[in-house]
């Protein structure tokens, strides 16, 4: 499928990213007006969110073609993907109650953005501790994919829910983590750091992916070691 | 459904070693997936070898 | 035609056979009454904070308790191979899920019509005069919530720790259910007009055709070999 | 005398089941490494072999119940998974699990069947199924009172409540009484006039062989003997079956 020089390539690509967005991140972005330095965090976890979304986009998709075409690669995808989405979306949670604690003075608030995705954390925990628990890999693949793509379905429906019950309780404010200004320079960083996390993603999709093939191969293997 | 906390704006509170803690946190977090996903690769081709070369014996 | 014979012929078949025993109705009951007994405790036995939170209490008490009589609807069928016969029989998957989907709407709705008098029994509320408006955001929010145990139930059934995995899987994806069943709920506790409820009707409706269209396209794979 | 041509196959109408190359792997486990089978309406085939031989698997398959990893699979004319849901109406199943409810009374389970079954104005082909198996006094206790052997014929009893073309048995005479036994094997010459193609996986040398047409072996996923009753012995079948490391046969 795609061989190492892909992987090697998207690898050097990410790390040029990260450090461009890291550079771009905390030098050349100016501090927000409203919440001072430690809005840079967003540069972190507003990138982190978009991508696990993306992430769970793609194992959404995979699943339906598994479904349909019954074919390892898809499902080869859709695990890995999973597997990152869920790291990420994670790292995202925790960066944004890292921002929260000066912010609002709490680790945890019900921010709708940060309340939707840590329940989607939850369904796809729940993914991968089914796939894990399913001993049959074609068995398991199949549960995986009916999984991801509900999963997915239910991202909007949670978010719409979950915004409603926020905007009942306290009015959209202002210090909600996401760029409050939308002055040019903060954009290149929030982009820059969008790309260089796009990146890692592919960086990392492929490299899992390897690790799949490598395990059907292990079992292909032992099927006619022992055929 | 619980009291919302009283926003600070976060004047006082010196922002950095929350800034460092984020990224250092999702730096040490894309590291050990990185590595594992490395490592538990290698295990795997390390199988995959022993048992090719197994076969190949059986099949001399 | 015969599509509808067979959905009715599987709930009939298993309401029959829980009527029979009961076992897994008088379970839920139990445990909806602990629930209940114990939110008087858990609460410090403040009445008008219990009063307060009683929509998001009634739907803790319903969702906990319909979890338990999902586990055990398909578990039934694992005995002696009954769920291969199932399946081996000319039926499309669609009517095997649907059957069963209404099996499980009937025993959490019935369940949920025996919680509403004994939570104003207990905590002395008049839900009584309120019950058809409960009822028009009970039912919707019952059926989502057996659309998606039913699958999941499916889903989990040959597990080693199913019991933990189905309210793993569940909770999780009915969230934004639960969350507009408590809100309608508190409107119609409340007694404010009904339009106030409606937006979280439409969620629940919209998360309900999700559910049951997905379920109906997916349930098939899931009990093949 | 009717001889198999080269490749076994039957000569006259289409075999009511064909197999080719018939492969199914669970996860890392090879049930089943190519089989190649052929069972013409009206015969009757007796499948031997051990546990974990592949016998249930192989039945499975062709009811339609598990999807086989490699090969194809032809039953009463449609292919396995690709005949859609009818096509399995034209199949007849006995598994190990008698496949019963047993809060439900027997008379309710046979209705239960025939409503899935799809048949219309059950009520007096369930009373006849009955008496055949002998069960018309327990019609309305509940099917957890019954004895194994009562619910066998019960199970029996499900099996008779329409035609099929193809009758798959998985251990029929386990827990059986004699009566049941007499039973079932007037059943199997019943549905083999009737021209249906029967296939009865089996540990009981004896049994087996006294009602089939023709034996096959199955052992670790694949066929390792076949042939026509007629042109063997139960003694020298018995001997080549242990010649096959198949010791501990089940009376």
């Amino acid at each position: 499928m795609i061989g190492r020089g892909l992987e090697r390539a998207l690898g050097i690509l990410a790390v040029i990213g990260l450090v461009t967005g890291l550079y771009t991140g905390f030098l050349y972005a100016p501090p927000d007006a409203v919440q001072g330095e430690v809005q840079r965090i967003m540069y972190l976890h507003v990138p982190l969110i978009l991508v696990s979304y993306f992430a769970f986009f793609v194992v959404f998709v995979t699943s339906i073609l598994y479904l349909a075409r019954r074919c390892e690669r898809h499902d080869a995808i859709a695990h890995s993907s999973a597997e990152i989405g869920v790291l990420f979306t994670a790292l995202a949670i925790a960066a944004g109650s890292i921002w929260g604690r000066p912010t609002w003075g709490t680790w945890w608030t019900w921010d709708a953005r940060l309340t939707t995705t840590t329940i989607l954390l939850l369904i796809f925990i729940g993914y991968l501790m089914l796939r894990a628990l399913v001993d049959d890999p074609s068995r398991g693949a199949t549960f995986g994919a009916v999984l991801g793509i509900i999963g997915f379905l239910d991202v909007p429906i949670i978010h719409m829910s979950v915004v409603w019950w926020r905007t009942l309780h306290q009015p959209a404010s202002v210090l909600r983590p996401g760029p409050s200004t939308v002055a040019p320079d903060m954009q290149v960083a929030l982009y820059t750091n969008l790309a260089a996390f796009v990146l890692l993603y592919g960086y990392f999709l492929v490299k899992r992916v390897r690790l799949e093939k490598a395990r059907w191969e292990l079992i292909r293997l032992r099927m006619e070691g022992a055929a | 459904m619980g009291a919302d906390p009283a926003e600070d704006g976060g004047g006082g509170v010196n922002p950095w070693p929350y800034i460092l803690a984020a990224y250092l946190l999702a730096a040490v977090g894309l590291l050990c997936y990185l590595l594992s996903v490395s490592r538990r690769t290698k295990a795997m081709v390390a199988q995959i070898a022993t048992l090719r070369r197994f076969s190949k014996d059986t099949m001399r | 035609m015969s599509f509808v014979r067979r959905v009715v012929a599987i709930a009939r078949k298993d309401l029959l056979a829980e009527w029979r025993d009961r076992e897994s109705f008088s379970a839920m009951f139990f445990f909806a009454f602990l629930v209940l007994f114990l939110f008087n405790f858990a609460l410090g036995g403040d009445q008008t904070l219990i009063r307060g939170a009683s929509s998001g209490l009634l739907w803790l008490a319903f969702t906990f308790t319909s979890v338990l009589g999902l586990a055990r609807s398909v578990q039934g069928e694992l005995e002696n191979d009954c769920l291969d016969g199932l399946l081996l029989y000319p039926a499309p998957r669609e009517a095997i899920y649907l059957g069963k989907l209404l099996v499980n709407f009937t025993v959490i709705l019935v369940v949920e019509l025996v919680i509403f008098p004994l939570f104003a029994v207990l905590y002395n509320m008049d839900l009584w005069s309120r019950l058809p408006k409960l009822l028009l955001i009970a039912v919707p929010g019952t059926i989502g919530f057996a659309a998606a145990g039913t699958l999941l139930s499916a889903m989990t059934a040959g597990l080693k720790a199913r019991d933990a995995m189905l309210p793993f899987l569940l909770f999780p994806l009915t969230i934004p259910l639960i969350l507009s069943a408590v809100k309608g709920t508190e409107v119609v506790l409340r007694g404010d007009p009904f339009e106030l409820a409606v937006p979280w009707l439409k969620l629940m409706v919209a998360f309900d055709t999700v559910i049951l269209v997905a379920s109906l396209l997916t349930f098939e794979y899931l009990v093949e070999e | 005398m009717v001889t198999p041509d080269a490749e076994g196959r039957m000569p006259g109408p289409a075999p009511a089941v064909e197999t080719r190359r018939l492969v199914k792997w669970y996860g890392g486990y090879p049930a089943l490494r190519g089989i190649d089978l052929c069972v013409a309406p009206g015969e009757i085939l007796a499948l031997f072999g051990s546990n974990g031989a592949g016998k249930t698997t192989l039945l499975r398959i062709l009811a339609g119940r598990v999807r086989p990893t490699a090969g194809t699979a032809r039953v009463a004319g449609f292919e396995v998974g690709k005949g859609g849901d009818s096509a399995r109406g034209a199949i007849g199943t006995l598994a190990h699990g008698h496949q019963l409810y047993e809060t439900l009374t027997a008379s309710e389970n046979l209705a239960f069947a025939a409503a899935m079954l799809g048949l219309d104005r059950a009520g007096e082909r369930i009373a006849q199924v009955l008496l055949r198996v002998g069960l018309k006094a327990a019609a309305g206790s509940s099917v957890r009172t019954l004895s194994s052997g009562m619910k066998r014929r019960l199970a029996l009893a499900k099996l008779m409540l329409r035609e099929c073309k193809v009758i798959l048995l998985d251990e029929p005479y386990a827990s059986l009484d004699l009566q049941a036994t007499k039973l079932l094997e007037e059943f199997l010459m019943a549905s083999k006039i009737g021209g249906a193609a029967t296939i009865l996986a089996t540990h009981n040398l004896t049994m087996g062989f006294g009602v089939a047409d023709r034996l096959a072996i199955l052992r670790q996923g694949r066929l390792v003997f076949e042939g026509r009753r007629d042109e063997t012995s139960l003694d020298a079948f018995r001997a080549l079956f242990s010649l096959h490391g198949e010791l501990g046969e089940v009376e």
